[in-house]
């Protein structure tokens, strides 16, 4: 089955190619094509993942042809088919078949139908090929491709200005981390003369700290922009501006998280340059509590969902600094499945509000009240919820707090604290979310009512499928024995970091404690504290959130007015976007202002003014001219206009002059050629 | 040295001319056109963007004829206006005179006047199918078709002893009763003729290419054919049930049993099928009036100078081509004052430039076929 | 057997006969024509070369050249015909826009 | 024997090319260019390239030219036979070429090509030409083969965009 | 002296095909002629000889005789050359047919090819025929016919490719030798019927005839011709109709090769063969009506091309597949 791992990429070509050549004849068949196309990659990702998981695993290079060979340089393309990207490859094809089953329900209806599967497709068929790639420059194409597929559908709705703004961002933001990206490829082709990964990580033992140092940081920048850290993270909240799916699929589930496979992908490297790692854990820190802080405030459905994916995307960062390289992908894995299906609840109830006025269907303010309207999506997305808070035995619990207790464990004192923070803050919005949405009385608009109910079964199965992932999703590879089956599973793709004896002992006691817990035993104090911890950070996180907005509906409006300053900071996304306006483009504009006036004025300052002196210095001569050297002059015109007389004949404007002169310039060859 | 020829030099070729257009003469000598009508065609490439008829060079100025002849002379100059069917013309003009002078004519001349007519109508629809299927390349239907008109011919022949000019009827019926041998010779045709359309249809009216020569060429709605005055199968075959023979019946069409066959979209296609039920129509028609032919006498009684009283007719017959009608005028003398004659292809004739716009050269060519004009008439 | 000399030679004269028809002649059609010509004198030097060496890849080119001479043909009487119907020009002398 | 064919085929080819170039009325001039293509195809035989002498014949005498007729016939050139016919740099343009001419001539004086080699096949045997063309056009020259039909896609589009009269939608 | 011998047996081979081809030719004018009589239900020509059978040469003879017409305003040296482009090359093109095992002229590797490459000339004749008449009805048959061939050339070169592959070799014996178990036409339906089109329109025969479609265009671009010049018209169109039907029995139905056990030498099957298949065009004529330009064109570029092309898809398929 591996040797067929070609077909897998292959198959949304296809889709991309019907949808977008016959798109005009597919019509409302578009969905079908492209969601059957997905199916059938899904169906050879699952052959390949049967005969990973449960025959000797391994990693096998699945040769297509070769793409580039100059001098040194030799690029193939061909597939890499190891643990790591048999995991992605489960995430990518699953969550994204069913994505692509629920946008059949969701976009039905739009004018563009074909066009977004066609995109759809196409983003299938790169994120493929940047989770199977075997070398780095392929990963870059399909980096670059999910790039493009990303702009497109942010920007699909292209004749709403917003839309095709938040489009533009992206694709800007994304091309500043792609130059470090880019960058960290040359570095990594300088420094061991190969871009394939079993030759860079052969090379990688062998290299110096700061290069290894260099590369990491490079390829993160990349990361940043790909995967919304801190300071490129601004894309991502308005690229919520596209359909609901793409939000699920590009910007919950799979191409923010390809930053995350990059980085679990290159830990060979990695591990060589602790120095990155550092900075790694600390951005993905504070991107987590940082962008869980804002999520707090947001009234948009859409938007806090954004910013509790950049805020678990830096919980995986934070996973991969400190080491945990396995938990990182562990809790990518899962936040997939949730997050995907968070969004796609969300996007549930946005379909049902669809009456509602513009501005009111993605604002919570406005909802409430759902739960009996919606059931089916209400239960999901609480499952959802449940296990992004981290309350056990849901999926998020598994991941998120082995990440934790890696941190805890690895000596990151203040990652580990940062983090459990922003749990708690995790916990508290996601609920917030929840009771404002279903909970409570009804806000809708009064016309809006009676065209609420559930969605149709293509959207909700798409739900329910997702949600059973997300409850067992954790707990299936995440229990122990061991740190977790995942952990052995993953454990030939990934490298082993400084102290990470210590690091996998904690993850191991800690799952072991969670273990005994359920059984009624005790093992390792630390262990049990810090499962406690958790649980309590997230229930306390969940009975804040109830207690607020259930119980005593006054007290946001109170917390407002007593921390105004606060509240505005938060509601603003402390005023990131206008700080990059007054920092970045701002002095730009000034500098090219600058240079503009620099241009008026000195340069053409120093023109006018030598112009000027050249007016009077030839006034004076100009008598001198006339009485003496009219002669003289007079035949200098002469001279001149002679030759351009001549010369006026060069541009005729006929063929046939220009062609005589070519003649003659073979006749001259030729000559040399003779004479020589 | 190297400039030859230069004793006609023209610096500037702006005078070259374009590949914009062709004007092309076709006819008066062509083979489509029927005889002498030229049409001046402006062709971008083969697409006809200005078609013009040039007529009049068949005329012989028969109006002004009829004003310094009698009545009863004026008969075979009739035969000169249509003369693909000749008695269709003589009883226009007889039935237009007859009116004028108000006589009954007796029941066995209507009848013998009737089935000639119709025979003059098989025998005109076949030359019209011949030469249009030649048109468009059918050679065989062609020969075919002359087969069984030269056998109409020979019955002519055996009526009135001519066979293209025959001066079949006189005022007030016929010169004298047709043979025996005509009418029996007439029955055995009736009976063969349907076979032979049936040929014609087997060679032409299923046949792809046919069908792509002629469906959607040519096309005329019934609105436009009434505006532009149509009559005949092109005005039927653009769905108007219009025939003189129903309308306004004369000689014996009263009693007998007809349909009138109409087309549906006006095409070069529907006129054609228009026609082949016409005929199969006329054969239908003969044989009604073989079977109810009435004895007695062809004529009644005609006084030796034929003066009509003053006053003015007009009367019109359904000719195979259209409507074909006199007007006539009579001071009271024995020769009219005015006769004024209402030709059926002239008035057809003015529908092609509507048709042909925009169509191929082609198209042209199965146009004119399908409108089925005669020149005599025509140019008078 | 012909000497290579010899195809050179025929190849060099059929190239300068269609050299100078190319910058002698005014009339448009004549410059194609031209054209074609000394294309054709470099596939009798190809030709020449394949039979001096028995090697088939001066043929392969005489094919090739033929195809870029059929493109040739088919855009610049494309060019001609519509030069031809929008300004009424044959001639190339009197079409200067490349001085502007 | 051969070599009395070649020089027959040249005069041939030299002769009628000299006429087409000299000629006012450019359907004579198309017509001694078949001529001279036609003479080209009987060299090409002597030089053991035959289907490159069909393909002269099919592709460039019977396609190329017809095509050329074609468009001269649209073009309507009666009247640009009595215009002047040679350019005003005619004789610098004579000049240069019979110079180009010389030079040539001293090139090829100089002789110096390394031996001839025998075909693998002769005349009238198979496999003959056509096999070994088609092979070696369809391994080692595929590519510029593909390429070539690109090409020839692409001036059939352009030729067909610059002649069309308008875009008519 | 080998050489001089050799050539005379050529010479005499040429002479021997030649006479007999023009005769045949000629005759095949009377047979048309009977046919279509025939068909239409009458007799066609009856008055020279018996049956009409010196018609043919009688014809010859006034042809030859009637005054030849050069139109004052034609472009005389390209009006008289006109008919002999189209002659040569259908005559050209016997050199290479296999009249049997044994009986040809000379075996070239290209056959089929040169046979298209020859055939492919005549247009020439008919455009400076077209053109040198400097008649309007000319020029538009002409132009007509340049497109028309122009285009069914390529249908026809296409679809004679199926059964090149089957064969593997563009020399004609070895095709007719490749046949000696089944013929083509049994494998290579499509082809068939796309070439048998395609020769129609190749040799202006009805339902293709629209360069000389005598009822829109006078007579096309010979309309300006008399005497001996249209003669060579005509000569020529009938030599490429056996041309083409040779090439037809050559390809599809087997040359020369007899069927099953009837002990006819293969000369005869040949002619048998050739005569069928001539029959089948002249029984077209008498039938179909006459394709418009634009219909003609459509035909072949959307129905035709693509035929042909699948059917080499298919043939190479197959080709590459089970063979």
């Amino acid at each position: 089955m591996i040797r067929y791992a070609w077909l897998i990429p292959l198959f949304p070509l296809a889709g991309v190619l019907i949808n977008g050549l016959l798109g005009s004849r597919v019509r409302d068949k578009a969905g079908h094509v492209a969601s059957l196309m997905a199916g059938l990659s899904l169906l050879v990702v699952l052959g390949i993942a049967r005969e990973m998981i449960l025959g000797p695993g391994g990693s096998h290079v699945v040769p297509v042809w070769t793409w580039i060979t100059a001098g040194s340089l030799s690029v193939s393309v061909s597939f890499l088919v190891d643990p790591l990207s048999t995991i992605m490859l489960l995430v990518v094809a699953g969550v994204g078949f069913v994505i692509h089953v629920y946008s059949i329900g969701y976009m039905h209806g739009d004018p563009g139908y074909p066009r977004f599967f066609t995109y759809l497709n196409l983003f299938m068929l790169s994120m493929l090929l940047l989770v199977m790639a075997d070398n780095y420059l392929l990963m870059f194409v399909g980096w670059e491709g999910v790039g493009l597929c990303s702009y497109l559908l942010i920007g699909f709705w292209y004749e709403k200005q917003s839309a095709s703004d938040a489009g533009k961002k992206a694709f800007i933001v994304n091309r500043i981390g792609d130059a470090g990206f880019l960058l960290g490829l040359f570095l990594i082709w300088t420094l061991t003369g190969s871009l394939s990964y079993a030759e860079v990580f052969k090379a990688a033992p062998q290299l110096a700290a700061p290069a290894a140092t260099a590369i990491g940081l490079l390829l993160f920048i990349g990361a940043m922009g790909k995967s919304a850290q801190i300071p490129l993270y601004v894309w991502l909240p308005d690229a919520m501006e596209g359909p609901t799916p793409v939000s699920a699929l590009i910007h919950a589930a799979t191409m923010v998280t390809a930053g995350v496979y990059m980085v679990a992908r290159t830990s060979p490297v990695y591990v060589q340059g602790p120095g990155a790692l550092e900075v790694i854990a600390l951005v993905g820190a504070l991107t987590a509590i940082f962008s869980a802080s804002i999520g707090l405030v947001q009234n948009d459905i859409k938007r806090v969902m954004a910013y509790s994916t950049v805020s678990q995307l830096g919980f995986m960062f934070m996973a991969m600094g400190v080491g945990a390289f396995a938990s990182g992908i562990f809790h990518l894995m899962t936040h997939a499945f949730f997050k995907g299906l968070l969004f796609l609840g969300a996007g549930s109830v946005i379909h049902a509000l669809h009456h509602a006025p513009a501005a009111q269907q993605q604002d919570m303010r406005y909802m409430g009240g759902l739960r009996s309207k919606m059931p089916v999506t209400y239960w999901c997305l609480v499952a959802a919820a449940l296990a992004l808070a981290g309350v056990p035995p849901f999926a998020g619990f598994w991941s998120k707090d082995e990440i934790l207790a890696g941190a805890f464990f690895s000596g990151h004192y203040v990652v580990w604290g940062l983090g459990t923070a922003a749990a708690l803050m995790t916990a508290f919005y996601v609920f917030r979310m929840i009771f404002m949405t279903f909970h409570g009385e009804m806000r809708v608009d009064h016309h809006a009512r009676e065209h609420i109910r559930e969605s149709p079964a293509v959207m909700t199965v798409p739900l329910v499928i997702l949600a059973v992932l997300s409850v067992v999703g954790g707990v299936l590879p995440g229990f122990p024995p061991d740190a977790g089956w995942i952990h052995k599973f993953l454990a030939p793709s990934l490298a082993k970091a400084p102290g990470h004896a210590a690091l996998d002992e904690g993850v191991r006691v800690v799952k072991a404690a969670a273990q005994a817990g359920a059984q009624g035993g005790g093992h390792g104090t630390a262990g049990i504290a810090l499962i406690v911890l958790a649980i309590a950070v997230a229930l306390g996180g969940i009975a804040l959130a109830w207690r607020m907005y259930l119980r005593d509906t006054a007290a946001p409006a109170r917390l407002e007015r007593r921390f105004p300053g606060l509240y505005r900071l938060l509601l603003n996304k402390y005023y990131v976007d206008e700080i990059y306006q007054a920092c970045i483009v701002e002095p730009i504009y000034r500098l090219m202002r600058a240079l503009f006036d620099f241009d008026q004025k000195v340069v053409d300052g120093a023109v006018n003014g030598s112009s000027f002196l050249t007016v009077w210095f030839s006034r004076i001569s100009g008598i001198f001219d006339l009485r003496t050297v009219d002669g003289a002059v007079n035949g200098t015109a002469g001279v001149i206009g002679f030759f351009s007389q001549l010369f006026k004949f060069i541009q005729s404007g006929m063929v046939q002059n220009y062609l005589f002169v070519m003649l003659l310039g073979v006749f001259l060859m030729v000559s040399a050629y003779l004479f020589r | 040295m190297f400039e030859v020829e230069s004793s006609t030099r023209v610096e500037r070729s702006s005078v070259v001319p374009g590949t914009e257009e062709l004007i092309i003469n076709m006819g008066p000598q062509h083979p489509s056109t029927h005889g002498v009508l030229r049409v001046i065609l402006r062709l971008d490439g083969e697409t006809v963007k200005d078609c013009d008829c040039d007529i009049g060079f068949l005329h012989r100025g028969t109006e002004k004829i009829g004003e310094n002849i009698t009545y009863t002379m004026f008969i075979p100059y009739t035969d000169r206006l249509d003369y693909i069917a000749a008695p269709s013309s003589n009883l226009a003009w007889v039935t237009a005179v007859e009116k004028l002078f108000g006589w009954e004519i007796p029941m066995r001349a209507h009848y013998i006047r009737t089935l000639v007519a119709e025979f003059s109508r098989i025998s005109s629809h076949l030359l019209w199918l011949a030469t249009h299927a030649l048109d468009i390349g059918a050679m065989t239907v062609f020969l075919w078709c002359f087969r069984e008109r030269e056998m109409v011919l020979d019955l002519f022949e055996h009526a009135f002893g001519a066979r293209l000019t025959v001066n079949a009827f006189r005022l007030g019926g016929l010169f004298q009763d047709v043979p025996q041998k005509f009418l029996d010779l007439s029955q055995e045709f009736a009976d063969l003729f349907p076979g032979r359309i049936g040929d014609y249809e087997t060679l032409l009216t299923d046949n792809r290419i046919w069908l792509q020569r002629t469906r959607g060429v040519g096309v005329i709605s019934a609105d436009d054919a009434i505006d532009l005055s149509l009559t005949g199968p092109i005005l039927r075959g653009s769905g108007v049930r219009w025939d003189i023979r129903r309308a306004q019946p004369y000689a014996a069409y009263p009693y007998l049993d007809f349909v009138v066959p109409v087309g549906e979209n006006g095409d070069v296609y529907d006129r054609y099928l228009v026609r082949i039920e016409e005929m199969r129509q006329s054969t239908r028609i003969i044989q009604q009036c073989l079977a109810q032919l009435p004895k007695g006498p062809v004529s009644c009684k005609v006084p030796r100078t034929i003066k009509p009283p003053a006053g003015e007719v007009y009367h019109s017959i359904e000719n195979p081509k259209g409507e074909f009608g006199f007007y006539i005028v009579s001071d009271g003398s024995e020769t009219p004052y005015r006769v004024r004659i209402r030709p059926p292809s002239f008035v057809n004739l003015g529908g092609l430039k509507k048709l042909a716009l925009g169509g191929l050269v082609a198209d042209v060519v199965a146009i004119i076929g399908s409108i089925d004009i005669v020149l005599g008439e025509c140019d008078r | 057997m012909v000497p290579l000399t010899h195809y050179l030679a025929l190849g060099a004269i059929l190239f300068l006969i269609g050299a100078a028809g190319v910058l002698m002649r005014r009339n448009a059609i004549m410059i194609l024509l031209s054209i074609e010509l000394m294309l054709n004198s470099v596939n009798i030097t190809f030709v020449g070369f394949a039979r001096q060496w028995a090697d088939l890849t001066g043929q392969v080119f005489a094919i090739f050249v033929i195809a870029v001479a059929a493109c040739e043909a088919a855009v610049g009487l494309a060019i001609l015909i519509s030069l031809n119907r929008d300004r009424q020009m044959m001639n190339v002398d009197e079409i200067n826009l490349l001085k502007w | 024997m051969e070599l009395a064919f070649f020089y027959l085929f040249a005069a041939g080819i030299v002769g009628a090319s000299l006429l087409m170039v000299t000629r006012a009325n450019v359907i004579h001039a198309a017509l001694l260019l078949v001529l001279a293509f036609l003479f080209m195809a009987g060299l090409f035989v002597l030089a053991g390239a035959e289907f490159l002498a069909g393909v002269q014949i099919l592709i460039y005498a019977g396609g190329i030219m017809v095509l050329y007729l074609f468009s001269i016939m649209l073009m309507n050139v009666g009247v640009a036979v009595r215009l002047r016919q040679w350019h005003r740099q005619s004789v610098l343009a004579l000049a240069a070429a019979v110079l180009l001419g010389a030079e040539v001539w001293a090139v090829l004086g100089r002789g110096g090509y390394p031996g001839a080699k025998a075909w693998g096949w002769g005349l009238g045997q198979t496999p003959g030409n056509v096999e070994a063309l088609g092979e070696v056009l369809y391994t080692k020259f595929l590519f510029p083969f593909e390429v070539a039909s690109i090409l020839l896609l692409a001036a059939m589009i352009g030729a067909i965009v610059l002649a069309k009269r308008e875009i008519t939608r | 002296m080998g050489i001089a011998v050799e050539a005379v047996i050529a010479l005499v081979k040429i002479a021997v095909v030649l006479g007999v081809v023009s005769l045949v030719v000629a005759y095949l004018t009377y047979l048309e002629r009977k046919i279509i009589a025939h068909i239409q239900q009458r007799l066609g020509p009856m008055r020279v000889g018996w049956h009409g059978l010196l018609q043919p040469i009688a014809d010859g003879a006034k042809l030859f005789l009637k005054e030849d017409i050069i139109p004052d305003k034609a472009d005389k040296v390209v009006f008289v050359i006109a008919p002999i482009m189209v002659l040569v090359p259908a005559f050209v093109v016997y050199s290479v047919l296999p009249f049997s095992s044994t009986f040809y002229i000379t075996q070239v590797n290209i056959g089929i090819f040169f046979i298209l490459a020859v055939s492919s000339l005549g247009v020439f004749g008919i455009v400076m025929a077209g053109w040198a008449s400097n008649s309007k009805y000319s020029l538009l048959g002409a132009l007509r016919s340049a497109a028309q061939m122009l285009s069914y050339e390529i249908f026809l070169g296409f679809s004679i490719i199926g059964p090149l592959m089957l064969a593997g070799s563009l020399n004609m014996q070895k095709i007719v030798e490749a046949q000696s178990d089944v013929w083509f036409v049994f494998y290579q339906p499509l082809a068939f019927v796309v070439f048998f089109i395609a020769a129609l329109a190749e040799t202006n025969r009805v339902p293709f005839d629209l360069p000389e479609a005598e009822t829109e265009l006078v007579a096309g671009f010979h309309t300006e011709y008399s005497g001996m010049k249209f003669a060579f018209f005509f000569l020529a169109e009938y030599a490429s109709i056996m041309v083409v039907s040779t090439v037809a029995v050559t390809l599809f139905f087997g040359g020369w090769q007899g069927i099953g056990w009837i002990p006819l030498p293969g000369f005869v099957w040949y002619v048998l063969k050739l005569g069928a298949m001539i029959f089948v065009f002249i029984w077209i004529r008498a039938t179909l009506p006459r394709y418009r330009y634009d219909q003609l064109m459509r035909l072949g570029w959307k129905f035709m091309f693509p035929l042909v092309m699948a059917n080499i898809f298919l043939t190479g398929l197959v080709k590459f597949l089970f063979l």
